[in-house]
């Protein structure tokens, strides 16, 4: 029986580690900069002026993974580019998400053939997949609300 | 058949026994693999063909006589017209002189053309694969190359398709 | 999960200069994943401290075996793919496809149809240069520009979404014609874009030209010759920036291009600050040209009535038998086309794009190579950047504004 | 007689007390999983070639000297705009007096072209 059932909800004195570790993180997740094809068209069009992803505490978009929580896979994932993809998941510091955006790079979408890596997922486990060739702003925008409920449910046992 | 047009082709027949085709009002010259190089060494000096719009391949597979065709579009920019200039090519790996002394620009094009086709050229300063990794077997655009097709996972056999499945680890 | 083996020094021997083997100059990897290549191009630089002795491009990260792809759908289907090639020019591209078509198998187009398809491909020339300048100013540390350039582009997104239902990839433009007519408020939708939209370039000019910093970062930069230019083969507002009046929608008119007049920028000093000049100016034509043919729109069908190529309208499939055969036949096999090739080329924001187009008597094409002006005009980074700062290569690479899709297909 | 110092002191010492705090913190609790993949030097996604240090050109040590000897005459105008009311006329002329002579420096630096790159 938590002295939160007890006391009822009383904001940030009944407040739980995790809470206040995951609004934190939901709050201010920075994405890496990494636009592959034309999701990155539609990625930019979110980031900018009219659907704004700043708005979310994604207002930049680090360069570098190592500045970075959140990989936008924005578009289609080449056999060519998909070593360089894993080394840079690798490098992202740890508390870290993946977006697959757009279909090309959740199942290799209209390209079925010997050039696409057919889904992200066979190179970078991914937390939430947007569909749409490409995807509205608001799509992804809609990904990235689905993906902080993701992380607002993670407990402390999830990060031993 | 502009008259400019007519002049050149007519002087390149006698000189390299090329022959011309017409369909739709564009013509194309057939040449001999070995002549590639003066006869575009020629169009462009002679009759004004300076810019090589584009050059690529065309795979014939069954057919082994002339296996490939190599097709270099070429204009030309004082008297805006058009000319393709075709190669025929035998056997499965073949291999022509190269054309980047006459169009610098044909650089990347033959590259692309080895990379995706596995035709040859000699003399090319840097014959490296452009597009695929630099470690890939076979050359994916000639037709004996399978499609790469991964079977698409529907609900009836979607349990074995993700067992197969790679899916990458943590 | 193959670990490619990366390129190792001694393979590079014959491109790179002596002092890079010894030691003396470092080897950086501009790599596919850098904030200034604008997509998947990665630049292996040979850098004597700041400045830039060679730069090696090392193109592919993107490659989609679209042309592969293409020979295995029939010819309706395979507009599809067209879309994803350049996806800044995504109207252009279809337009592209579906005239080598139409050229392949001699089929027309009536008026109206190629009245809509010039405004729609102009509208999306605007948009791409729309997204080349606000890239290029962001890379020059202009931010704003980057935000105002796409509240303008998203007004032309809703514009292509109301006609093809889809704000990128609307595969709008079919062979022989349009998908179906435009909706009833297309006109003044584009008639009030076209009323707001001058005012914004002078906006934009207003924030760069006279910009010392914009100026000092472009002028002199990258100058590239006449003589280079045609040299290489390169096309579109990097030619003529150098002086060559060279374009196909006056050199060589298609859809009906030659009804319209508008004039060609050019400049002739060749540097970033003249290629920069030469597309402001083409927003401004292109405007004119939408401007015209708006006012001259004709009425009547928008798709050609030859059924052989053509599926007839829903209508008639209920009273129709022959209209029905034809329907079931194009939408189940697809048309053949005779075994010739045919090459048509239009004017991209980028250059010339090309199709080449092979039948073989068959539903589907024997060959679809696409002659594209990124994968060209690329190829003059290296001569560009020669002596430069690292600094000015990323004003280079948005001068010559690839786009990763027209590069690697 | 050092009453006056100790806010001062007080305010220095909290400061860098939470500094440390925080970093420590983030240090201890944060969670660290190394992996030999994750240490690889970031360089836009490829492996870098030859050996990460190589000699550096003079001309960056040129622009950080000149740097360093401009940024500490920057130093030098904060005491001085504090008492600036109290030493009048004499302080101004003083302080142009130092401003000219470094501007002399500048002047001799940027003719004989340290500021250019090449």
């Amino acid at each position: 029986m938590g002295i939160e059932q007890k006391a009822g909800n009383m904001g940030a004195v009944t407040l739980k580690l995790e809470q206040a570790v995951n609004w934190a993180r939901t709050n201010a997740m920075w994405p890496m900069l990494f636009g592959l094809a034309c999701c990155a068209i539609e990625m930019m069009s979110a980031q900018a002026s009219d659907y704004d992803l700043s708005r979310f505490g994604m207002e930049l978009m680090r360069a570098s993974p190592r500045q970075s929580d959140l990989m936008i896979v924005a578009g289609r994932v080449s056999r060519k580019m998909a070593p360089v993809l894993r080394r840079l998941y690798d490098q992202m510091p740890d508390p870290k998400w993946v977006i697959s955006m757009g279909d090309c790079a959740s199942c290799g979408g209209v390209f079925n053939n010997y050039a696409i890596v057919q889904g992200v997922d066979e190179v970078v486990p991914v937390d939430v997949y947007v569909a749409g060739c490409p995807p509205r702003p608001e799509a992804l925008i809609h990904g990235i609300m689905t993906l902080h409920e993701k992380v607002r449910g993670e407990q402390i046992k999830d990060w031993a | 058949m502009d008259a400019h047009l007519q002049a050149a082709t007519q002087a390149i027949q006698e000189r390299f026994a090329g022959q011309v085709s017409e369909f739709r009002d564009q013509i194309s010259l057939i040449v001999a693999p070995q002549q590639i190089v003066e006869v575009c060494r020629a169009l462009k000096d002679d009759f004004g063909f300076d810019m090589l719009s584009g050059e690529t391949a065309v795979d014939y597979w069954p057919a082994q006589e002339p296996r490939f065709h190599l097709v270099y579009l070429l204009y030309s920019l004082q008297h805006n017209l058009r000319l393709t200039v075709r190669v025929p090519l035998n056997g499965n790996s073949p291999s022509l002189p190269t054309l980047e002394s006459v169009y610098p620009s044909a650089n990347w094009h033959e590259r692309e053309i080895w990379d995706m086709f596995g035709v040859r050229f000699e003399g090319h300063s840097d014959l490296r694969r452009i597009l695929m990794p630099a470690d890939w077997e076979g050359h994916p655009l000639r037709k004996d190359y399978p499609l790469g097709y991964e079977e698409v996972q529907f609900s009836f056999n979607y349990d074995e398709i993700d067992a197969r499945k790679p899916y990458a680890k943590e | 999960m193959s670990e490619t083996t990366e390129i190792t020094l001694n393979e590079l021997r014959h491109l790179v200069s002596e002092r890079a083997i010894e030691g003396d100059t470092v080897l950086l990897n501009m790599g596919p994943q850098h904030p200034s290549t604008h997509g998947v191009l990665r630049l292996l630089l040979e850098l004597d401290g700041e400045s830039v002795i060679n730069c090696i491009p090392d193109v592919g990260f993107l490659h989609t075996g679209i042309e592969k792809n293409m020979e295995a759908k029939t010819y309706v289907k395979a507009a599809v793919m067209t879309d994803r090639l350049d996806y800044l020019n995504t109207v252009g591209n279809n337009l592209v496809y579906c005239l080598a078509i139409e050229k392949l198998v001699d089929l027309d187009v009536p008026p109206r149809a190629q009245a809509i398809r010039v405004i729609l491909t102009e509208l999306q020339r605007i948009a791409s240069h729309l997204v080349w300048l606000g890239t290029h100013a962001l890379d020059l540390a202009a931010m704003s520009v980057f935000l105002y350039c796409f509240r303008e582009r998203e007004k032309i997104l809703d514009i292509i979404e109301m006609c093809g239902g889809q704000r990128m990839m609307a595969t709008y433009i079919r062979p022989g014609g349009l998908w179906r007519d435009v909706p009833v408020e297309f006109e003044d939708t584009v008639r009030q874009f076209l009323k707001i939209f001058p005012a914004r370039i002078d906006e934009y000019e207003a924030l760069l030209t006279k910009n010392p910093i914009f100026q000092d970062r472009t002028k002199k930069i990258g100058v590239l010759s006449r003589q280079d230019a045609i040299r290489w083969g390169i096309t579109g507002p990097t030619l003529r920036a150098s002086g060559v009046a060279h374009d196909l929608r006056k050199a060589q008119p298609y859809c009906g291009y030659e009804q319209y007049d508008f004039d060609i920028p050019t400049q002739t000093a060749g540097d970033t600050y003249a290629r920069y000049q030469v597309r402001m100016e083409e927003l401004r034509q292109s405007v004119r040209i939408v401007q015209q043919a708006l006012d001259k729109l004709p009425l009547g069908p928008v798709n050609s009535n030859n059924r052989k190529y053509v599926p007839p309208p829903r209508s008639e499939l209920g009273t129709s038998m022959e209209a029905l055969i034809h329907h079931f036949k194009l939408w189940t096999e697809g048309f053949s086309a005779p075994a010739a090739a045919v090459y048509v080329a239009v004017e991209s924001p980028r250059g010339e794009l090309g199709v080449y187009l092979e039948g073989n008597d068959g539903p589907k094409p024997h060959r679809v190579y696409w002659r594209t002006p990124s994968f060209v005009n690329l190829q003059i980074l290296p001569l560009l950047s020669k002596g430069h700062l690292v600094a000015d290569l990323v004003a280079l690479i948005g001068t010559v504004d690839i786009v990763l899709g027209d590069v690697d297909r | 007689m050092l009453t006056p110092y100790v806010p001062i002191a007080i305010l220095l010492i909290l400061s860098t007390a939470l500094a440390i705090l925080v970093v420590a913190i983030g240090h201890l609790f944060g969670p660290r999983r190394p992996t030999e993949r994750k240490s690889l030097p970031y360089e836009s996604g490829m492996i870098p070639i030859g050996p990460g240090t190589r000699r550096m050109p003079v001309r960056f040590y040129m622009v950080a000297v000149l740097f360093i000897l401009f940024d500490i005459e920057v130093v030098f105008f904060l005491p001085w705009a504090i008492v600036f009311r109290k030493l009048g006329l004499f302080g101004l002329i003083e302080m142009f007096v130092f401003v000219a002579v470094l501007l002399v420096g500048y002047a001799y630096a940027w003719k004989k072209g340290a500021l250019e790159w090449e």
